[in-house]
């Protein structure tokens, strides 16, 4: 599967997530995300955004209890909660920030 | 504590730093090539001797290598997998020095 | 008394597929419970039934899905170790685009919380590899 | 479960040749999930799991070292270095990446979570734990 998007294809897996995690870009987010019906506000990217960074630092995504825990500290208890986290990602915040995100899917475990 | 040895002295220190790790009530089993060092003769005996603990080999794995009840280090018991499942009820955890 | 047993290497390469099936079998012989069989790292590698060894050595995945069907031993493959060496259900061949499964009778995946909950659960977790 | 058991993850293996650590670590990190005692021993060949500088680019294959940094967040903020074994290697602490956490009951004042023991003094705390994990 792909998804073709300004004349460049994205090669993707059965569920979405991206096959090169190196071509990710803001518009195959936008679009992803506008596949499942939901557009991308400036509180969805600032968390793509730090799952970017900690993916960058540390080359894994955090559990969703960390990831609320490390938002929770740099953005406020008020998002650092994974009630927010589910308004924002209603598919679950690992799965679907993870896939917008172009970080690896997750392998299902625990 | 029980603890398992799988690699023959020879190639692997596992034996060596397992013998200083065991405590006095702990149970050392050499099992698969690891049953290599209960062979007297060899130059790992003098690691085990050093041993305070007690010492095992599982029966299968000598016979599969060809070593001879005879052939064994003073002090060192043989056992089936049943005296494993024995050792390993007996003492409180089993750590396999992999 | 509880045992947990954890196999980290595939059948034939190494002995510790078979060591960790007499110690499995040895410790039902004697009245105690095996509560789970956790296959990792090339561990995984037991639990394909596509293994088709010559008929004058023993079958070391079939061995192991006689214990799960005779004695309901609980025999999980990890799913993150399984994934990488192309172990695979039904669910997991859909779910990751392939046109086939592998997983031997008796076997099933899982993630790596069945290893740790079998640690917390048994009295004894042995362990089998390299 | 209600049980809180004491976990020991032993590493002996040396990071790249084999699998091992990689898997290794990542029980380490999905266990954290279940709220136990745990711990990570870095023995023998494990001590090069941590060591600085790891950079798999050339050989091609995933760096995960950047990942043991991660077990601050994940609060496993107990990793005995065995003393002997860095000795044995010509490695003192400051080849090791330096770990840390932060510590909740502290005022989230960051703490190294790497400690350099002897032998003698690792094998007591090993003898102290409820369950091994060997990678």
């Amino acid at each position: 599967m792909a998804i073709e998007l300004n004349g460049k294809t994205y090669e993707t897996d059965e569920e979405g997530y991206l096959a090169d995690l190196s071509q990710w870009d803001e518009e195959v987010a936008n679009h992803m995300a506008s596949e499942d019906d939901c557009e991308l506000g400036d509180e969805h990217w600032e968390v793509i955004n730090f799952l970017r960074e900690y993916y960058e630092e540390y080359q894994i995504a955090p559990a969703v209890r960390i990831l609320t825990k490390a938002i929770g500290k740099k953005m406020g208890k008020d998002k650092g909660n994974s009630k927010y986290l589910y308004s924002l990602f209603p598919y679950g915040p690992a799965k679907q920030a993870c896939k917008y995100g172009g970080l690896p899917k997750p392998t299902g475990c625990v | 504590m029980l603890h398992t040895v799988n690699k023959s002295p020879y190639c692997s220190d596992s034996l060596r730093l397992c013998i200083s790790y065991a405590g006095k009530d702990d149970a050392v089993l050499l099992i698969e090539d690891g049953v290599y060092a209960a062979m007297c003769g060899g130059n790992s005996e003098a690691i085990l001797q050093g041993a305070e603990v007690a010492l095992y080999a599982l029966w299968p794995d000598l016979q599969a290598r060809g070593i001879s009840e005879d052939k064994l280090v003073d002090g060192l018991k043989v056992v089936g997998y049943d005296g494993f499942v024995e050792l390993a009820a007996k003492h409180s955890k089993v750590q396999s020095w992999l | 008394m509880k045992f947990s047993v954890m196999v980290n290497e595939g059948p034939y390469n190494h002995q510790a597929s078979d060591s960790a099936y007499h110690f499995t079998k040895a410790v039902l012989q004697a009245g105690h419970e095996v509560f789970r069989v956790f296959f990792y790292h090339d561990g995984v590698n037991n639990g394909t039934r596509l293994t088709t060894p010559p008929q004058d050595d023993r079958n070391v995945v079939a061995r192991w899905s006689e214990l799960a069907v005779e004695h309901k031993v609980d025999l999980v493959v990890c799913v993150a170790a399984a994934q990488r060496r192309g172990i695979a259900d039904a669910d997991e061949a859909k779910r990751n685009g392939k046109n086939a499964d592998n997983i031997a009778e008796g076997f099933r995946i899982s993630g790596l919380g069945q290893l740790i909950e079998a640690g917390i659960v048994s009295d004894r977790l042995v362990e089998f590899g390299d | 479960m209600p049980t809180v058991k004491k976990m020991m993850y032993v590493n002996r293996r040396a990071p790249h040749g084999t699998g091992y650590a990689l898997e290794g670590l990542e029980v380490v990190l999905i266990g954290t999930a279940f709220e136990q005692e745990v711990c990570m021993a870095f023995i023998g060949d494990g001590v090069y799991q941590i060591m600085q500088g790891q950079d798999t680019r050339a050989a091609g294959m995933k760096n995960f070292s950047p990942t043991y940094k991660a077990l601050g967040d994940y609060d496993v903020t107990r990793l005995y270095v065995e003393q002997e074994s860095l000795s044995e290697r010509g490695l003192s602490v400051d080849d090791l990446m330096p770990l840390t956490y932060e510590d909740e009951d502290d005022d989230w004042a960051e703490k190294p979570s790497v400690q350099v023991i002897v032998r003698k003094e690792l094998s007591q705390i090993m003898a102290a734990q409820d369950v091994l994990f060997n990678f």
